[in-house]
């Protein structure tokens, strides 16, 4: 038996149903046999009467009624159809989930689920990474679980959080990682892993990235230069130590995002990095990112477009060679 | 409060509504404290805004005195009214208005942002339209939890209904057919922006069909209309009708701000029916009907003075806050708080 | 395409629009094309969502048809037939779905998020209802620069229409007052929801009214009422009168796109009669009413397949785009791009 | 005769009337004598009738309308009230404004007006500073004028670019800011100022903070250590290249900024700086921003929120100490 990310996530979501009735999830086309555009819910409605609910084409209200449920003591899990759809809901999601609990004092215990990140052809409007925008502001948790094992415990984790938890998971990630059963142990939310240990070169990045670093990394070890890979797993709060560690033990870093270049989680762990453990580089920091236009459409484009094995090799590269 | 209206009216005739007397009382109330804080506000003792109600106290005090405990309220910045008679302390208001450390915001946020969600009122957030949906989810939990016989009033102004918002939360609490009410006072400026730059339909009334809810109208100037046309719309909410829209027609008799002179308001406006003053028009009808004297007008008003003096007297000997003793951590989970360097 | 249609109907009675046939042909199109567009997405040969209007040709046709030079069209993810009409050659949408990079999107975007807006026809983003104001504001540019006569026509879904971009869009529009049409389309599904979980109004043409726009009604299913209707409110928004909206009633008769099986309409819809299919109705029509005969209408199969292949077969055998050609720079002002390391 | 900020920007908008007709305004309450919750436009709608329009408080559609009426050949300003409530329009920024040009070909030419940034007693929805979310996505060139003259030349320089511009001008500067006359040069969009030479440190800001680095900056000098203060002007794109000369002048780099605290403005700069000028920098980069909580009402906790001159002072000393 083996379980995917996808499959993770709705168990994550069954226990969670199960064990906690202050837990519903909300969201569109989440209901019925249907269970969402990606399944993620399938077969909950029925198995929970009342407790997944579908609703209108309104992400706004969709995220301040779970605001309001959460005050009142549920737990409402958000499904966005696409992280990019989230838009419509920032004004809810930045200036009253994220700031409640500071003006009130009363928690604001939402978790809204953003699915995230490229696939080939799906384009400018579903393939978008939006952690960046969401850590900017103060009062939220955001997280990018990027194995079948995160995606189930930090889901969990994410929902016991008195706070509002954006919870990025990952699309391509969906169908094409498996593990063979759910996970016993977990790592605390706000805890970076090293997925590889290494000692010529830290690559820092998160969720889908992490797999490209990895088989970089691989690729590298054949020559005999061993790359550390940090799956940075929550980007607010980051886990600095972890990040720091890895530096210091390698001496060189690259960080890798699927998001676009300008700000977001490669420049906020550079700062941190250089800013805090500036001698522990032998070398420039570096980073690689998606280009800085929209997410194209067609496969030819996109796979040029977000970071791949081989920009991240020639990176890996040139960072060496300095 | 109530025992003095009621004193009040020991003398006199029967009064069109139960509860008129009571919400007069708020009413100028109201209109006492919030003449203080535009005095504190010109004196500069007031950083920041100062919005006032004048002009909507017969509607707002209406949409508060109808709410019982378990019900949700959320006001909005014309509602001063209406949060006293929901039971907000004047000291509350004097506490966030002059940034005492003592006031529920604790000087974190200011002048009408307050409120307790605790006590099921919501304190807003300045996006108009963002807390309709929140009040749903509000009702909805309630649901969940099996509680009943309850409702949730908030409301908007005629500018505020044409933000996305306000149509997604609407239409949402008709979908979960949660008893919400939601009053929507024309008060024929946006700020300064007349009507005919916020709308193009005949009557916002007409709006309600489109959602399903139920709707009605209201002169906002006439306290007992208010109190008939409001209590009616929660009461059917309360019973389980659909959501209800109350459209109440008014005029803003100060300005946006008290920093704005308003002079906007066109003199034909003013003479309007709807720019009448709703607090004037009740206490010449107490007086005409003799619900209540002269001689217990004016206790009421020592009264009231005594109330709203000792409000701002209390909150000014108190402590501001301290930047240097502030908790600076915006979330509960504090080990999850990023330790940004 | 017109001329074909005369000809089929030449040997015939009247039909009951001047359109009808021509309408009639686009439908027929559309539906061939979607029909090859869906089989080579079950070949593997499409990246990518395909997303159908089959259903609601008779609809999306009469939005296209009346719309002339210097008019504004925002087609949604079912409009094919509506694109058509307004002169989207197939081979445009052949390229789009294919990742041509000579179609108009170049491969950037794809499947239903193509258009030409120096052609009137917009190019829609996802989130719906963010078209709708893009359009006003085209037309409210028009008027600025002294045009005259024009109209701008967007559809939205039942779905849709509940969002906040709808709403402030639909709004804003009859504040500038401009001729605009929304031709909303109920086809009892958004994806998976049925109307129950999207709104809770009678009939969204209720909503007209809080709008100040004019409203009226069509069975979607008939498309002498579609073209009628339609027209009928094109020709208004022309002469000045307030906005309107159409709403339409069908059936999605496909899945959401593709990959959907849409299991979940039930049975009982199935039976409805707005699940009728245009298309069969109308060719049924034209049949009883003589207006083509049967083999006037095999023969327009004929060419229109032969169309279809053409513009399927040119789409494939072009370059699809590289991504180290690409010119990755997403403002016109080369010198202003940053230079991100 | 003396110009303030605000005036300046009032300036620049009846010079865009006059010499162009295809500029409009079009925001809430900026007609009429009312002229603006600043009095930006004052006067403007009588001078130049049926060119400033009021809107109904609709966000998303305002900025809708303006790129539909760009598309179409005009060049609209978009007034926002408060750049906070530009949340509401969001999507219609990055997804549609954004996207437009690289989809269609089509420019849309929309210059969106932010009045950003604290000022005391305005609390966490009129205070904030939303250039960082903005610059992360693809599209758009997002500025930031600090300087009386900048905020003359850059809006009239925002409204001849063929792309959308976010224009964030800083409220706490309407009226504090003064200057002779209204400039006769200009310095071209894209590109940073050193406002202050310097050889010991480089601080590298924009908008308001520019002014406390100033006074700072000062503050040293009485102590023979000289500042050089780098006004970045336009955050995207972002001048690096003035950036890196700078700090190839002092060796040392510290970033200050209004906004929060995690990515933004100041993460981009120090991994700018560090990726690419790693072995000019003498000691570790720092930054101080906003701390991360909502931005608080009262003036004692709004002056602590913010960055001020104790506080960058003292990050100032700890860079010189390393
Ligand atoms: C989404 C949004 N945009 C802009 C504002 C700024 N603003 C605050 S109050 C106001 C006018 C509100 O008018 P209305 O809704 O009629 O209420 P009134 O002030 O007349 O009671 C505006 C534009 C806001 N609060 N929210
Ligand atoms: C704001 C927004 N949220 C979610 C989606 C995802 N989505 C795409 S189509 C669709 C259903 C649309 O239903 P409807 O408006 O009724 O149009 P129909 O597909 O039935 O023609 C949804 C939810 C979207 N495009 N935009
Ligand atoms: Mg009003
Ligand atoms: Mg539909």
């Amino acid at each position: 038996m083996s379980v995917t990310y996808l499959e993770a996530i709705r168990e994550a979501q069954t226990y969670l149903l199960r064990e906690d009735k202050r837990v519903f999830i909300y969201g569109q086309d989440i209901a019925g046999k249907f269970g969402g555009a990606f399944k993620a819910t399938k077969g909950l409605a029925e198995q929970f009467p009342g407790r997944v609910l579908n609703t209108p084409i309104s992400e706004d209200a969709m995220v301040g009624t779970a605001i309001g449920a959460a005050m009142e003591g549920m737990r409402p899990i958000v499904e966005m159809q696409f992280a990019d759809f989230s838009s419509i809901a920032l004004n809810q999601i930045l200036n009253n989930a994220g700031t409640q609990y500071w003006r009130t004092q009363v928690p604001c215990p939402i978790t809204i689920r953003l699915p995230s990140g490229g696939t080939k052809g799906s384009g400018p409007f579903h393939s978008q990474s939006m952690e960046g925008i969401y850590s900017h502001y103060p009062g939220l948790v955001v997280l990018t679980p990027a194995t079948v094992e995160d995606a189930y415990t930090m889901l969990i984790d994410a929902v016991a959080i008195d706070d509002p938890v954006i919870y990025c998971e990952h699309k391509y990630l969906y169908y094409h990682l498996k593990a063979d059963a759910l996970p016993k142990d977990r790592l605390p939310i706000g805890k970076a892993r090293v997925v590889r240990p290494g000692r010529d070169l830290s690559i820092v990045t998160n969720s889908a990235m992490v797999h490209e670093a990895l088989a970089v990394a691989q690729q590298f070890s054949a020559d005999g230069i061993e790359i550390e890979v940090v799956d940075l797993r929550s980007v607010k709060p980051l886990d600095t130590d972890t990040v720091l560690a890895s530096v210091a033990r390698t001496g060189r870093l690259l960080c890798v995002g699927e998001a676009f270049p300008w700000g977001g989680v490669t420049a906020e762990v550079i700062a941190r990095v250089t800013t805090e453990g500036f001698h522990l580089l032998d070398a420039a920091p570096a980073r690689i990112n998606a280009k800085d236009t929209p997410i194209p459409y067609h496969p030819n484009l996109w796979s040029e477009h977000r970071p791949n094995a081989k920009t991240i090799a020639a990176k890996v590269r040139q960072v060496l060679a300095e | 409060m109530l025992q003095t209206a009621e004193r009040g009216a020991s003398k006199s005739k029967k009064a069109p509504h139960k509860k008129y007397l009571e919400a007069f009382r708020i009413m100028l109330q109201t209109r006492v404290f919030e003449e203080k804080l535009a005095s504190l506000y010109r004196g500069g003792m007031i950083t920041g805004g100062v919005y006032l109600g004048k002009g909507q106290e017969a509607v707002s005090v209406a949409c508060g005195l109808f709410l019982q405990k378990g019900d949700v309220f959320a006001p909005l910045i014309r509602d001063q009214a209406g949060r006293s008679a929901f039971g907000e302390p004047l000291l509350d208001v004097a506490r966030t208005y002059l940034g005492s450390r003592q006031g529920p915001m604790r000087g974190r946020d200011g002048n009408i942002h307050r409120g307790c969600p605790k006590a099921g009122q919501l304190a807003m957030i300045s996006h108009l339209g963002a807390m309709i949906s929140v009040v749903v989810g509000k009702l909805l939990a309630k649901r969940m939890k099996g509680e009943k016989g309850f409702v949730g009033l908030t409301t908007i102004g005629e500018g505020g209904m044409q933000t996305g918002a306000t149509h997604e939360g609407m239409n949402i609490a008709a979908v979960e057919r949660v008893p919400l009410v939601v009053v929507a006072t024309n008060n024929h400026y946006a700020y300064s922006t007349p009507n005919d730059r916020q709308f193009g339909c005949a009557d916002l009334v007409d709006r309600a069909k489109g959602y399903g809810y139920e709707g009605s109208s209201v002169d906002g100037t006439d306290l007992a209309a208010c109190l008939e046309v409001i209590s009616a719309a929660v009461k059917r909410a309360r019973a389980g009708r659909p959501p209800q829209l109350v459209v109440a027609s008014t005029l803003r008799l100060a300005g946006h701000g008290e920093h704005d002179d308003a002079s906007y308001v066109t003199d034909d406006i003013r003479r309007e029916p709807f720019a009448q003053d709703a607090l004037q028009r009740t206490e010449q009808f107490i007086l005409e009907q003799e619900l209540m004297d002269r001689e217990a007008l004016q206790q009421m008003r020592v009264e009231i003075a005594a109330e709203v003096d000792e409000a701002v007297a209390t909150a000014q000997q108190e402590d501001t806050p301290v930047g240097s003793e502030e908790d600076w951590c915006a979330i509960s989970t504090r080990e999850l708080a990023d330790q940004i360097p």
